[in-house]
């Protein structure tokens, strides 16, 4: 253990030193430094599997640490669980969503701080009050203190997980990734919210992939890589690209691969495709070897579309086809009059892939190991016998494990919940590879994602697409979306409203078209 | 996934795009409407086809016959809530019941008989423990509580006891007017027990538990804490039942109760719980028990034969949950 | 040679006895288990291994072979509410040890010996004395114990037809349900009988516990005077609520205590090597007002 | 969501240290290896303090005692696996015998078998169909699938039928030298068994729909197909088991086999599987078969005292589950 000689810098809120985290033997934090004074936004960057939540957590009292010190206000302090944590003013939120997904928004910001009536029973009039108050408040008004957590848009959860943390106002809050399912004026807020709390003298630590907004916002910038601080600096003295060197510990010479050109066939088509409620008449096409963007802002129906032409769900009306050949991997589906495929088994026998949004509910089978869930796609077309041809399948498992660089290099056995973030998200993205799509829909790839293999990604759809693969890439990230694609097609309130490409339109217009601003 | 039907608790907001599957006449049917017409139709056709059925007599007997289910079905529902699940129960009966009538010729009788409750205390302290403090599968911790607890009660009394204190068979047989005592006590503790649910901080907690416990957990709650007391609560539903039933029956046998935990659980989820936890209401799982009963007593009424009934018992419960889940909107 | 007082001599004059009981979940039945060990304690050379199969026909069987694992000189099976286990009585007898059945007759198989009532006499002893009491005729209620397939059950509901029937104004009516021959399940029974027959004038349940609970539902309705009860078995609070005189007025007598020892005795003998009668029917005395002394005091159960 | 604190659902994101909490030697305790230090820790102690325990008869004794159980519980775990239950299974193996035992003077003897064990898959279809396809609470279907099968084995005979048929005891009594051929078949179901849940494409589905049945739906896996398969499975076993212990007892009763779903239950979950899914080994709830069969053997060869015996049978579960949850990473 890390013996700090004397007290800590006067001013200081919290300090970390020599922090380090071991799990089963395995080091993940060595010796860890980090201080913040009130006032402060403190960023935390790295690379995915680089320790920034697992730093978080012992902060937030939910891991111990197994070595190192934590000072708060001068005071040598250890929260033991998350209940300490509170008591001394730190408040998280955490990478993963943590809302009882069957009570109400209110509830789920009062657990444990209900208004009371004299008699000792919640007052619930009262209690939905002060939630409303207290989203409006942090500017997430939109969100309904009455409606059920579970079926908020993940976005929406994401604004009640922040607003659960600001229902007293603490000394220290912690964000994780806050902003990774956050877009457009949600964004704002978000952002908006920090900096009332910074002037108010909160320290704030803030977790984000997203650079530009890390140098926007950050009073200074810790860099963590494997384990360790590599640079401790502030935005006026760095770069994103410095950063992402820093981060990735080489140089990374361009973001986004260069445009491909002369696309093939159509390879999906939509044609009139509506669900009530969620997307109207919706349509476009894919071609071969075409990467097309979709925008929209959260609720714009992008998921949801998405869901339908997977089959995952059914639509009303309209068609799906996927291929040159009109309709003849679909069905006729009887009970809506849609020609789409009925369930994801069709879709994918047809070639379609789809990576959701929601990689915990949607994505992985947590305690699965990471071989397992790769390999979910492919179970029934790798068998020798009937039985599952276990070398074959292990071997191309594991050199995409070894492609798409999910670390640690030995996860193939573990259970995929033990992964980083933005690790779990390249074992879905693999899973979805190994299946050998002709069109791969992707529902926010990159969420949670660091900058070096957010680039491998690209690179990687880049190489499929070059091979003939039609993608379409759904994604909050406006630079993303006009860096990554060929094409644009922006959603708003369930219908496209523009079709652009993506050279040659700017941010502005795309964000237009999707609050109904531009003409 | 429907938050609480409590009348008090926080509404859910009724959102866009997710429409329950059945409707009528343009309105959505919803659980509570759903279950509530359920239960007046199955009223309405027993009224109708049974003379026997709007006796007094028989409205009575369904009171009374209501009792010890519902006692444990509420107990249940508070563990289920949190995502376990009490399968002592029917051994606890058996053993307040006997405990109780075995002190009853030494100590004054409602001594006797919080001896008895405090025994299902007891043993629901024990599961909660197991389960909360040793993090062991509650199904099985309470499996093996059945077997320990029916085993104490043969120990306690291989034989049936049957106290000569008159006053014993009091509790279970007094009326108040046309209504049995045993069912105003149980109303009572629906009552108080729903509202413990839906407008109490710990109630809440157990809710929230069942949701996610993890959460509760970072939230700053005491997890375990609340569900031993989620299985104490339940020890306790089941000690009273124990004592009401021994009161009624007059005689307090070791070897009863077997098997009761099997119509509290199905009390429940007919009532609209999900065994995962976290949701569920006092008034739907009266409503389970009320179907149950109904169930029963009309089979009876129509002179059913013993297998029929239970043939038909299994079908029309799969028919009350399916028509259940039907007006449940889709996840 | 057949008197069991002095013990049979064995090879060293003790012997091992096992118990294979299908349940020990009713008075009934834990007062056979008990009566059996006290006979073997009175014996002082035998010792008794005692199993209980909590209502579970393979774990009987799996007992059973435990027992001959344990290598007992002799096994009593008390098997009641089971109606047969052949292979287990094969598996004894393969084993070469006798075996007593106690109570219950199994349908199939072959045994040693058999101790038990005769249940269609005890019936048909209760029934006559109903037809007595209701001589200007009445509805009569039924409550089995169940499930189906018990022998003892159909013979003493059987007994009771058999008696009251065609016997004028007699109305037989069977509960639909089955008082399982527990208390609880008697009251419950009775209730909605009572629900759908105000006019009864007297129950019959297959067994005391079962008539026990009735009494309750009887009285809770008001209807003790209306209504009287005739069980089996002379279950201890039985006798007592006919010595005392309330609407409980008869049973039929089938003592545990009386079967059990017989039981024991039965086994030691053939350990002995004595021929005995292959079945032994006991007595089953009618249990009334008169007589309900006699029969409390050494009521063990 | 579950909102257990044991071993229920997905593991939380937050993970303290994954130590393990049992370690020998500086070695850390796996599951498995506790396990089996256990099961071999409970025969040397029998071996030890009694003498009847290592004699063939007693050791055939065991073999036997397994049989039952050992069937049962497979079709359960692979239930389980799904994140189910099958309360159903005693019910079915009372309809398969009786059924068996009706059919055998009329029809040849593999066919009777053959009949009883198709109506076991037939009951499991129904009430798969009934889990997956009208998605009704596994819980409740299978608790009401007990009380209609229970009915229909009434309704189908009355009374037990003992066969003449003398080749009808053949299967419950034959030996392969010291084993009997019972536990042969029950050996070859488990091995099977094993093969299909870790080497085929459908064992290892069932598997992923345990522990999260959505994201296998989004994979192209028909999760529908597989949950009513696993059902299919445990009403076979179910089946099997009802013609064997027909077989074995000489007799069929439609009365039998009242509580057997709560044996075979917890030996999935003394082998280590979780009751919300996902997590379960065949030869894990071999080795839970073996602790209760042992536990009962154990019992009756030290002569303990009947209703002493259940008491102790609890608190043995408790301890075995306790030592097995011990010996798991922490979540
Ligand atoms: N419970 C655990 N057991 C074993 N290893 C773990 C556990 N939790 C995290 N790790 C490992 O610790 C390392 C750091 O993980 P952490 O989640 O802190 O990364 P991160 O910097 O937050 O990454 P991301 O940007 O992807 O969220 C990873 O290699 C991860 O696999
Ligand atoms: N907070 C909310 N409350 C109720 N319904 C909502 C909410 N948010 C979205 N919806 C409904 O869900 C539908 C589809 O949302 P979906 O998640 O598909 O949108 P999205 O564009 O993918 O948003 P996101 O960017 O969050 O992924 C919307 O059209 C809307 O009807
Ligand atoms: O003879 C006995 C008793 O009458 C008992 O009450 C029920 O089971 C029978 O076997
Ligand atoms: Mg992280
Ligand atoms: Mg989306």
């Amino acid at each position: 253990m890390t013996v700090a000689a004397g007290s800590p810098r006067a001013g200081n809120v919290l300090e970390l030193r020599g922090v380090r985290k071991e799990f089963g033997g395995v080091p993940v934090l060595h010796g860890v430094d980090l201080v913040g004074r009130p006032g402060e936004v403190v960023a935390v960057v790295g690379a995915n599997g680089a320790g920034k939540s697992t730093l978080i957590k012992i902060l937030a009292g939910a891991l111990p640490m197994s070595g190192g010190e934590m000072w708060l206000d001068g005071a040598r302090v250890e929260p033991r669980s998350p209940h300490d944590a509170h008591d001394l003013g730190i408040r998280t939120v955490y990478q993963e969503l943590t809302l009882v997904p069957e009570l109400t928004v209110t509830e789920n910001l009062l657990l444990g701080n209900f208004p009371r009536r004299r008699t000792g029973l919640i007052d619930w009039p009262a209690a939905h009050a002060k939630a409303g108050r207290l989203l409006a408040e942090i500017g997430f008004g939109a969100v309904h203190p009455r409606a059920i957590a579970g079926r908020l848009t993940v976005a929406r959860q994401q604004m009640v997980e922040i607003a659960k943390a600001l229902v007293s106002e603490p000394r220290v809050l912690v964000l994780d990734e806050p902003s990774a399912v956050l877009a457009g004026t949600d964004l704002d807020s978000l952002f908006g919210l920090i900096r009332r709390l910074r002037d108010r003298g909160v320290l704030v630590i803030y977790v984000s992939h997203r650079l530009a907004e890390v140098l926007d916002l950050a009073t200074s910038i810790v860099v963590i890589k494997d384990g360790r601080v590599v640079t401790t600096t502030e935005p006026a003295r760095t770069s994103e690209d410095e950063l992402i060197r820093l981060m990735a510990g080489r140089r990374l010479e361009r973001i986004y691969p260069a445009r491909r050109t002369g696309f093939g066939e159509p390879r999906l088509r939509v044609t009139g495709l509506s669900r009530p409620g969620e997307f109207t008449d919706v349509s476009f096409t894919v071609r071969a070897g075409e990467i097309v963007g979709m925008f929209g802002l959260v609720g714009s129906g992008r998921s949801e579309l998405a869901r339908c032409v997977f089959g995952a769900e059914p639509a009303s009306t309209g068609e799906v086809r996927v291929g040159t050949e009109s309709g003849s991997d679909t069905e006729q589906s009887g009970r809506t009059g849609a020609t789409t495929f009925r369930s994801p088994t069709q879709a994918i026998t047809a070639g379609l892939a789809l990576v959701t949004e929601d990689r915990k509910r949607t994505g992985l089978v947590p305690e699965l190991t990471v071989r397992d869930n790769i390999g979910l796609t492919t179970l029934y077309s790798t068998t020798r016998a009937g039985l599952l041809d276990v070398p074959r399948h292990r071997r191309a498992v594991d050199d995409l494990i070894a492609r798409l660089d999910i670390r640690p290099a030995h996860c193939a056995t573990m259970p995929v919940v033990r992964l980083s973030g933005g690790n779990q998200q390249k074992a879905v993205l693999a899973k979805w590879l190994l299946a050998g799509p002709r069109v791969l829909i992707l529902d926010e790839p990159t969420r949670g994602v660091d900058m070096a293999t957010r680039m491998s990604i690209y690179q990687m759809v880049d190489d499929l697409a070059r091979d003939g693969l039609a993608v379409l890439l759904i994604s909050s990230d406006l630079t993303e979306v006009l860096g990554a694609t060929d094409r644009v097609l922006v959603m708003r309130e369930g219908r496209i409203t523009a079709d652009l490409d993506a050279e040659h339109t700017t941010e502005d217009e795309v964000l237009g078209y999707s609050i109904g601003r531009a003409g | 996934m429907t938050g609480q039907l409590t009348d008090a608790g926080p509404e859910p907001a009724v959102e866009p795009g997710r429409r329950n599957r059945l409707t009528v006449a343009g309105r959505p049917v919803t659980v509570e409407t759903g279950f509530l017409t359920l239960v007046v139709l199955a009223l309405a056709v027993a009224a109708l086809t049974s003379d026997a059925f709007l006796t007094q007599t028989n409205l009575t007997n369904l009171l009374k016959q209501m009792v010890t289910t519902g006692l444990l079905a509420f107990g249940m529902l508070v563990v289920i809530l949190t995502g376990g699940i009490d399968l002592s129960v029917g051994s606890v009966v058996a053993f307040a019941g006997i405990v109780t009538a075995g002190l009853v010729s030494g100590l004054p009788l409602p001594l006797a008989m919080a001896v008895g409750i405090a025994s299902g205390i007891a043993f629901g302290l024990v599961n909660g423990i197991l389960v909360a403090r040793f993090e062991l599968a509650p199904f099985v911790v309470t499996l093996a509580a059945l077997t320990t607890i029916r085993g104490l009660a043969f120990v306690y009394s291989e034989v049936p006891i049957a106290p000569e204190h008159p006053d014993f068979f009091w509790l279970g047989s007094a009326m108040l007017g046309p209504i049995p005592l045993t069912t105003v006590i149980m109303a009572l503790v629906f009552l108080a027990g729903g509202l413990f649910l839906s407008r109490t901080p710990a109630g809440r907690s157990i809710i929230a538990i069942g949701g996610n416990a993890e959460t509760v957990r970072l939230a700053g709650i005491n997890v375990r804490r609340h569900v031993v007391l989620a299985y104490a609560i339940s020890g306790a539903c089941a000690g009273l039942a124990g004592v009401i039933l021994a009161s009624r029956v007059g005689i307090a046998q070791p070897s009863v109760g077997v098997a009761f935990e099997l119509d509290a659980i199905a009390a429940c989820v007919i009532g609209g719980a999900s065994l995962a936890g976290g949701r569920g209401t006092a008034r739907g799982t009266l409503g389970g028990v009320l179907i149950l009963v109904l169930i029963n007593n009309l089979l009876n009424l129509y002179d059913v034969q013993s297998f029929w009934q239970q043939v038909l018992k299994g079908v029309v419960i799969v028919v009350v949950i399916g028509v259940q889940r039907a007006s449940r909107p889709r996840a | 040679a057949c008197s069991g007082d002095d013990g049979g001599s064995g090879d060293d004059g003790s012997y091992t006895v096992g118990v294979a009981n299908f349940t020990l979940g009713g008075p009934y039945f834990s007062g056979m288990d008990k009566a059996i060990a006290a006979q073997a304690a009175k014996k002082g050379n035998v010792e008794i291994v005692s199993t209980d199969a909590n209502g579970d026909a393979a774990k009987l069987a799996a007992n059973v072979e435990d027992l001959l694992s344990k290598n007992v000189d002799a096994i009593i099976i008390s098997g009641g509410p089971l109606e047969s286990a052949p292979a287990v009585l094969n598996s004894i007898k393969a084993a070469g040890k006798p075996v007593v059945l106690v109570d219950r007759k199994f349908a199939t198989g072959e045994y040693t010996s058999w101790i038990g009532p005769d249940n269609e006499a005890i019936g048909r002893q209760n029934g006559e004395f109903l037809a007595q009491r209701l001589a200007s005729g009445g509805k009569v209620g039924i409550i089995k114990g169940g499930p189906a397939d018990n022998s003892i059950g159909l013979a003493r509901t059987n007994g009771v037809k058999a008696a009251l029937q065609g016997k004028p104004g007699i109305v037989l009516v069977e509960a639909p349900d089955f008082g399982g021959w527990s208390s609880d399940g008697g009251l419950t029974v009775m209730e909605s009988l009572l629900a759908t027959n105000a006019d009864l004038k007297a129950v019959f349940c297959e067994n005391d516990a079962m008539c026990l609970g009735a009494q309750r539902a009887v009285a809770d309705a008001g209807k003790a005077q209306q209504i009287v009860i005739a069980g089996v078995d002379g279950q201890a609070e039985a006798l007592k609520a006919i010595l005392d005189g309330t609407n409980y007025l008869v049973t039929g007598l089938n003592d545990a205590d009386i079967i059990g020892s017989m039981g024991l005795d039965r086994a030691v003998e053939i350990l002995g090597g004595a021929s005995v009668d292959k079945d032994t029917v006991v007595d089953s005395p009618r249990v009334t007002k008169d007589n309900a002394a006699q029969f409390l005091k050494d009521g063990e159960f």
